[in-house]
């Protein structure tokens, strides 16, 4: 079994979703989503045992475009990071009631479609078209089923669109450079071009422009809020936890082996824009009044530590952004979700309207607080041992990077806490607060069991990635 | 060859048919006629040939486009039935004349001579005048008529002037001898002249920066199916013309030459764009958005050995986004006197499919994957860049960010503003076409080599 | 067998934790409570086991339980650690732990999450032996921050009140300052000895491989002892611990006196032969040490809360410890830890007695005669006021005489100020004393009316704690001490020189319980003899306004720090974040605004058209022909 | 013929036709009458024919001279079509000033 049955799954269910109609769809693609979780599964099983689950097809003769998936321990990671968020993801949406769910579940199978080749094409020209692919459903799903007035909604949604399409586009670009070089889009050859300084120079800066926007990077965050709050729950969790991984993802698969000399040239540089958006986000996120607002500044500041980690160009540095990957994905998911809870019972998202939930519902405010402390990084927590790992590895670099990214762990906390502070305590709400039905907390806890197993026991996790990772960075260092 | 001489016989078939009384049959019957056309057509495919003292040559080239022509044709044939019902009289009229217009289109990819390529280019700017003033009592109809036709034989004046030059510095009409003559050193600088004359005709023809002013205005003035065709297969026709004239007359083309042609890419591409951000009228904003895409197609000028198939694949694609998007539009403007963008309030609710066509043909003419524009932009970039033209590929990727907003804001305005007004049914023949239409893009999104391997 | 046990000691608490949060409300307030003691006192019983075998054999049990973090230098793995150190330290923590259990089931018994409390004290019994026994800085890190969440989630125990959210947040946040400081250590310890292991570094730093990177190890140990100072507030970072006062009782005595707050002294023990690389940064310590203790105990000297009081009297005790440590003594703040927490223990139980009878009245201006009422709670507090007053025999004289010693030996100027701090002591705790328990009582009526003795559940820890404070400067008798010889083997170095009892040491001793007598003598002339009783908020005046303002440092760091932020923050929500979206809207905008311009291009008039076209053929023609 | 084009010279020609082209262009750009208009076209592809001619008789090739008889065709075609388009304005407008057509524009 190759790896193009977790991609076959999910087009499929996208479609048996959209034909299965309203009244079954989320059931349909509740199933297809945890068909393809096993399918990953049996190919991580595969690629334990050592068996190449790749595919590899001639697509195109002329320009030479293979359709060729391949299968490492990175790519596997992100894989599952997306198979196994995808049926939470669904299922956190059972509470919700969409006005055409066929569609919508159809859509979000659909982006997961092709997040998940994005996260395994190996050949460049595939890679773009799932990447662009992917922008086409979350587009929809937060145009039609997101929040509040409709036409700041289109404005935001458009905005985002257009940011990330114009980014991606500068990508293009350079893979249509880099082919007239090499004479195909296949990553391995991609890796072995000898490029001047100057093509590797601007080749990554049109690879940095696509992905700065995705991850995102500040300056080039003004997208990100507004989306968030905006998209539906569903959409934004789809957005924070796999969508913005498949940036930084990128980065380590495509920026970096491919143009190398340059990263080094740029790296601190770079370094020092993504913990400024780090300081920037943790500040920002302080005086937000909008809950997902505030957790979507939150998310920035953690995906400039991630990025961060990418460019310092270690096996560490990486290797933590990897780890932190996954643990964001995972906390950020769970989070907004707590937020979808609380809206679905208060119907609001603005901060000073909640608070003194905890009384009524002491089991939500404890997956809440869980929650809360994995995302600033509580030892013994998932999301420790990446931030651990990627300021180690920052501090390999400049101690300063290490003290200034790991201002997080305080500001982190400050607007975390001050955020938990005013939803959850305090007198107690005048408005009842229903207790969590079933699937919320089959969710909740999911996602709390996976950042606290993994927290204590990430081996198989790093085990899983740190040969591919070394392989990245020998291409890297060559 | 036969292609040429079977449509001809078609339309007069066509008129005839009204005279016999068998107006029902006409659309089926030409639709039939045009698929026998078709097989034929293609059956000539990998035959390399010239009729009539090389008036007329057969090759892979004209085979592929003539197909394509004839498939738009047959698609816009389809549609006709629909859209005369108000002036069924006349229908046997507006086919034929579209079967005419598709044999001036073939003739003007097959021509072997010159005085072939002229008629063929007057065959279908007259046919167009014609469908462009055909809605009589329309003012707007009217003006476009008029805009088109003045406009239209002026550029016919210069294209002829360019022919004349031409045929002073060579001495023949031939396409073989002004291809030698073209080549050699000793060519007059007339012979220069005329070809830019013709290069600006053509420009003009497909609707470039800053020989572009007429396409607005007529488009939006226009009967919606005429739009379609001019929008769909004039412009193609003409854009597989240019290409093949610059094959013949600029053998070695030079860095001047080349420059102009960049420098009308990156001006239709940017006006084109802009232009079209502040629209209302769909039509109107697809002209402008075929002014920008044939600042794309241009590209294909500056790679002439290589670029057939990407232009090719270009053609189709866009032809193929435009003609299901002009069925959408037929269907969302019928008894509307306008179409302004408002017509699609809640199309989405009214109509889903119609609204998903739309959508995917917009997406695929804004360049977004799996749909074929995406790939006919990539392939065509990609072969610009083979010719070392890496800032038309910056401007163009600038450009495709600019065209989304605005195909988005037609999108937007389908999924969320409130419908005005009940769902119609969509007929049959639309929904033939649309899906079809829509099909055979995405099917060649997925599998581009079915076409980029004919070259 | 080890293994088991080890996981046994570790896992009890923690399995109470989650039995009293999981089924806690089901079983009862009574199972709860007994549950959650039994927990800890599981703990301690295998604590006592090891305790014995490792003082018998003197070999440090080490047991790996699984791997953890792996970089690509080193990795970092799930290993515990008994040693004599972190056993010492494990028999006080379930010790008082389990005292404290004992006395939460009867003083706690009226709260509606009794239940959580008792999760969250086992919770936090689970990650101090975490911090304890880890082989590795990372392990203790993770015990670390446990400990601070537990501290957080106690201080906001009654998360209503969002004055009590406010400080645990603070308590949070400051700790957290501190870890920032305690993480860059870690990474330069691990930069510099590729290990995070105590042993292997320990055998580094014998091996002399440090000596390359003296510079860095300063900045390392500087950065663990900021770590160390958030943790055991200590200047500048102490601010958050009288806050901390908000939460229960219990929780003020375990965590915020006995147990948490001396992690810091804990991890610079540990990490001994580091810090004796780096003298420069030991002096700091020291310094930083003697004014803490100063100048928390010049604020104590007016408070009126009986909690903050001894708050403040913490944080200067802390401050002592510290100074020991800098001083390169840290036999002896192990010692002054163990007494300390024996007497401090002891003394918060006992306000915690007094809160209760009193139901809820903190302020001691409330308060007065309880001697009477209140017998057991007011001699065991007498016994620890001594203790901590250094009135010999009681515990906290042999501790605090030989900081003082150790001081006067190395740098008079600190002694000094700790000598002054440690009269200061003796007055705002003879105060707290007189206050308390003498005179007569100045509540409302109706408290006296309700005014009883606590129930053998609060006095028996009580009790205890009143022996334990009594005796137990046993531990380390100046001349012949047990500690310092138990507590060898962790030293990379002999342990500090023990000061024979010579006449120095006997005239400092001397000097000490003078100045404590002196410092009781002045509380009992202003508050027996005069009868003063300290006056309402608002008409204090002077500097003493300015020490029960505890020197405006809260002010100060709110408007130099947390104020800024706040207005940081507003101003990139509200101008940066809109002014870079409208950068981006701006694109946007001007392509508009071109479009806008550009459609009057397309006038309409064919006239122009033609032009247009025309001159566009004469430039292509001209540009072709003519220009060349 | 060739006698004529070696008294008068095949420049001659170009330039009187040449300047035909150029009254037609101008004629077209300045004129707002529509008829006129048609003229100036029409004398535009006529100053063409007149060149093709020329160059048919230097060339001593027939070709061009049948080349004229397409484009005049194809002139007349035009103009008729023209001419249809032109009476359907007059008749809803009442104008053949092509200034009144400006309704389609932005």
């Amino acid at each position: 079994m190759d790896v193009t049955i977790v991609l076959i799954l999910l087009l499929i269910g996208a479609l048996a979703t959209y034909f299965s109609g309203n009244a079954l769809a989320s059931k349909v693609a509740l199933f297809f989503s945890v068909a393809a979780l096993g399918a990953s599964l049996v190919i991580l099983n595969q690629f334990n045992q050592g068996i190449d689950s790749g595919f590899s097809a001639v697509w195109m003769k002329n320009p030479n475009v293979l359709f060729s998936l391949k299968v490492d321990g990175l790519a596997l990671a992100m894989v599952l990071l997306t198979t196994l968020l995808m049926p939470l993801i669904i299922l956190s949406s059972f509470g919700n009631n969409f006005i055409n769910p066929k569609n919508f579940y159809a859509l979000v199978l659909f982006m997961a479609f092709a997040m998940v080749g994005t996260f395994l094409a190996s050949d460049g020209f595939l890679y773009y078209i799932f990447w662009e692919l992917s922008l086409i459903p979350i587009y929809f799903i937060a145009l039609l089923w997101g929040n509040d007035d409709v036409k700041e909604r289109k404005k935001a949604v458009i905005k985002f669109f257009i940011y990330t399409f114009a980014g991606s586009l500068f990508m293009l670009a350079a893979f249509i450079y880099l082919y007239q070089k090499a004479g195909c889009f296949q990553l391995d050859v991609l890796y072995g071009l000898n490029l001047s300084a100057k093509e590797e120079f601007w080749i990554f800066l049109a690879f940095f422009l696509a992905y700065a926007i995705k991850i995102p990077l500040i300056p080039f965050h003004t997208w990100q809020a507004t989306v968030y709050q905006k998209a539906p729950t569903v959409g934004t969790m789809l957005l924070s936890g796999i969508m913005l991984k498949m940036g930084l993802y990128s980065v380590i698969r495509w920026q970096l082996p491919i143009a190398p000399n340059a990263a080094k040239e740029l790296q601190y540089v770079i370094i020092g824009l993504s913990i400024a958006g780090v300081i920037y986000g943790s500040i920002v996120a302080l005086k937000q009044k909008d809950l997902k607002k505030l957790l979507a500044y939150s998310s920035l500041a953690h995906v400039g530590l991630i990025a961060a980690g990418c460019y310092t160009l270690t096996v560490d540095g990486l290797r933590g952004a990897v780890l932190q990957m996954i643990a964001h994905g995972f906390v950020i998911v769970g989070l907004f979700f707590a937020a979808e809870i609380i809206y679905r019972r208060y119907e609001t998202r603005t901060i000073s309207d909640m608070g003194g939930i905890r009384q009524q519902t002491p089991k939500f405010a404890s997956m809440f607080m869980i929650l809360v402390l994995a995302s600033v990084a509580l030892p013994g927590t998932f999301n420790f041992v990446g931030e651990f790992t990627v300021l180690y590895s920052l501090f390999t670099k400049n101690i300063a990077f290490a003290i200034l990214g790991g201002t997080t762990i305080i500001l982190g906390a400050f607007y975390m806490l001050r955020m938990f502070q005013h939803v959850m305590l305090g007198e107690t709400n005048a408005k009842t607060f229903a207790d969590v039905t079933l699937t919320e907390g089959i969710v909740m806890v999911a996602i709390i069991g996976f950042l606290l197993f993994f927290g204590l026991y990430p081996k198989p996790i790093i085990e899983l990635i740190t040969p591919s990772i070394q392989e990245i960075i020998s291409v890297i260092s060559k | 060859m036969n292609t040429l001489i079977a449509i001809a016989v078609l339309g007069v078939i066509c008129l005839l048919a009204e005279i016999f009384n068998l107006r029902k049959a006409i659309v089926p019957v030409m639709i039939v006629g045009l698929l026998a056309i078709l097989g034929m057509t293609m059956t000539d495919f990998g035959v390399t040939e010239s009729h009539y003292n090389n008036m007329i040559v057969v090759n892979n080239f004209t085979v592929t486009f003539s197909s394509l022509f004839i498939v738009l044709t047959i698609f816009l044939v389809t549609l006709s039935h629909n859209f005369y019902q108000e002036q069924a009289t006349k229908i046997s009229d507006f086919i034929s004349i579209k079967l005419f217009l598709l044999a001036g289109a073939v003739s003007m990819v097959s021509f072997g001579n010159l005085a072939m390529f002229f008629l063929g280019i007057e065959v279908l700017s007259i046919a167009l005048y014609i469908l462009a003033g055909s809605d009589r009592l329309n003012m707007k109809s009217n003006e476009a008529g008029m805009k088109y036709f003045l406009m239209g034989s002026f550029a016919s004046g210069i294209i002829l002037f360019g022919i004349a030059l031409i045929y002073g510095a060579v001495g023949s009409f031939d396409m073989e001898m002004i291809y030698q003559a073209s080549n050699s050193a000793t060519t007059v600088d007339w012979f220069y002249i005329g070809v830019s004359m013709i290069t600006v005709g053509m420009l003009f023809k497909i609707a470039t920066v800053p020989f572009h002013f007429w396409a607005p205005d007529v488009y939006e003035g226009a009967p919606a199916l005429t739009t379609a065709t001019m929008s769909t297969l004039a412009k193609v026709t003409a854009m597989a013309t240019f290409f093949k004239l610059n094959m013949a007359m600029n053998g070695n083309m030079k860095f001047e030459y080349e420059l102009v042609i960049v420098i009308v890419s990156i001006a239709s591409m940017t006006v084109g764009n802009i232009m079209a951000l502040r629209q209302n009228n769909i039509k109107r904003m697809l002209a402008f958005s075929g002014i920008s895409h044939a600042g794309f197609m241009v590209m294909a000028l500056l790679n002439l050995e290589n670029a057939t198939g990407s232009l090719f694949y270009y053609t189709v694609a866009y032809g193929l986004a435009g003609i299901a998007a002009f069925t959408v539009i037929l269907y969302a403007c019928k008894g509307k006197d306008n179409e302004d963008i408002e017509n699609f309030n809640g199309l989405g609710k009214r109509s889903p499919l119609m609204a998903m066509i739309l959508t995917a043909s917009l997406l695929s003419m804004a360049g977004i994957p799996i749909f074929s524009g995406f790939f006919a932009k990539f392939f065509i970039l990609n072969s610009t860049l083979q010719a070392g033209w890496l800032i038309l590929v910056i401007a163009g990727v600038i450009n495709s960010m600019i065209a989304v907003y605005y195909y988005f804001r037609v999108i937007s305005a389908m999924y969320t503003k409130e419908a005005t007004e009940e769902a119609q049914k969509v007929p049959f023949e639309f929904y033939i076409v649309a899906v079809v239409a829509m099909g055979l893009n995405i099917a060649i999104g997925l599998f581009p080599s079915v076409l980029m391997d004919l070259f | 067998m080890e293994t088991g046990l080890v996981l046994l000691l570790l896992l009890a608490p923690f399995v109470g934790f989650l039995t009293n949060i999981f089924l806690g409300k089901q079983l009862g307030k009574n199972a709860s409570g007994y549950l959650g003691t039994l927990a800890v006192i599981v703990s301690f019983i295998v604590t006592t086991m090891f305790f014995l075998q490792v003082s018998e054999t003197k070999q440090p049990i080490t047991v790996h339980l699984f791997d953890w973090i792996a970089l690509d230098q080193f990795s970092v793995n799930f290993d515990i650690l008994l040693d004599q150190l972190s056993l010492l330290w494990l028999m006080f923590v379930t010790g008082i732990g389990s005292l404290i259990h004992i006395y939460s089931i009867s003083y706690m018994h009226d709260d509606e999450n009794m239940h959580k409390f008792f999760g969250y004290l086992n919770l936090f019994i689970f990650f101090m032996i975490t911090l304890v026994v880890g082989s590795n800085l990372l392990i203790m890190f993770i015990g670390w921050e446990g400990v601070g969440l537990c501290s957080y989630l106690l201080i906001g125990f009654w998360y209503k009140n969002q004055e009590y959210n406010d400080a645990a947040k603070k308590a949070f946040i400051m700790n957290r300052i501190g870890d920032l400081g305690f993480l860059v250590g870690i990474f330069i310890i691990g930069y510099v000895f590729n290990s995070l292991d105590f042993m292997t570094i320990k055998q580094a730093v014998i091996a002399g491989e440090a000596s390359a990177n003296l510079a860095l190890l300063g900045v390392a140990t500087l950065c663990l002892f900021i770590g160390a100072a958030g943790k055991s507030a200590q200047i500048p970072l102490y601010t958050w611990l009288p806050d901390a006062m908000a939460g229960p009782t219990p929780v003020s005595a375990l965590i915020h006196a006995a147990t948490m707050v001396t992690a810091g002294i804990f991890m610079i023990t540990r990490l001994n032969f580091l810090f004796d690389l780096t003298p420069t940064v030991q002096d700091i310590i020291a310094v930083v040490g003697a004014v803490t203790s100063l100048v928390a105990a010049s604020i104590g000297l007016v408070q009126n809360d009986i909690k903050k009081v001894l708050a403040y009297s913490t944080v200067s005790q802390l401050g002592l410890m510290f100074l020991a440590l800098g001083l390169g003594a840290y036999e002896i703040a192990v010692f002054h830890v163990i007494t300390h927490a024996f007497f401090k223990a002891c003394l918060f139980l006992g306000s915690g007695s007094v809160i209760h009878a009193l139901h809820g009245e903190q302020d001691m201006r409330r308060m007065g005669g309880l001697k009477g009422v209140m017998k057991i709670t007011f001699f065991t507090f007498l016994i620890a006021t001594l203790a901590i007053s250094g009135i010999p025999p009681f515990a906290g004289f042999f501790s605090k005489d030989e900081i003082l010693m150790v001081a006067f030996h190395e740098n008079k100027a600190l002694w000094v100020i700790a000598a002054i701090a440690s009269i200061m002591t003796a007055f705002y705790m003879f105060r707290l004393l007189y206050l308390t328990f003498f005179k007569e009582f100045r509540g409302t009526e109706e408290q006296k009316h309700h005014l009883h003795e606590s129930p053998a559940l609060i006095t028996f820890p009580l009790i205890v704690l009143g022996i334990l404070s009594a005796v137990g400067g046993a531990l380390s008798l100046p001349g012949n001490s047990w500690l310092n010889h138990y507590l060898q083997p962790i030293f990379a170095h002999k342990a500090h020189a023990e000061h024979h009892l010579d006449t120095t040491a006997y005239m400092l001793m001397g000097i000490a319980v003078v100045g404590a007598l002196i410092g009781i003598g002045m509380a009992f002339s202003k508050y027996i003899k005069k009868g003063e009783v300290p006056v309402e908020d608002a008409q204090i005046t002077g500097f003493a306004k300015t020490l029960y303002n505890k020197y405006y440092v809260d002010e100060t760091y709110m408007a130099v720090i947390v104020k800024p932020i706040y207005a940081l923050a507003k101003f990139s929500r509200d101008y940066i974040e809109t002014g870079l979206s409208n950068v981006v809207f701006g694109f946007g905008n001007v392509t508009e605004e071109l479009s806008m311009q550009g459609k009057k291009l397309q006038n309409g008039n064919i006239g122009f058209y033609l032009f247009a076209f025309v001159f566009g053929l004469c430039s292509v023609v001209f540009y072709l022909f003519f220009l060349r | 013929m060739e006698t004529i084009l070696k008294e008068i010279g095949v420049e001659t020609y170009l330039y009187l036709s040449a300047l035909l082209f150029s009254i037609g262009v101008f004629g077209i750009l300045l004129r707002r009458n529509a008829i006129i208009m048609f003229m100036s076209i029409e004398i535009m592809l006529n100053a063409v024919n007149l060149m093709l001619v020329a160059f048919s008789t230097f060339h001593q090739d027939a070709s061009g001279q049948v080349f004229v008889f397409f484009s005049m065709a194809v002139a007349a075609a035009e103009v008729a079509v023209g001419l249809a388009i032109l009476v359907s304005i007059f008749r809803n407008h009442g104008s053949i000033d092509i200034d009144n057509l400006k309704n389609l524009k932005g």
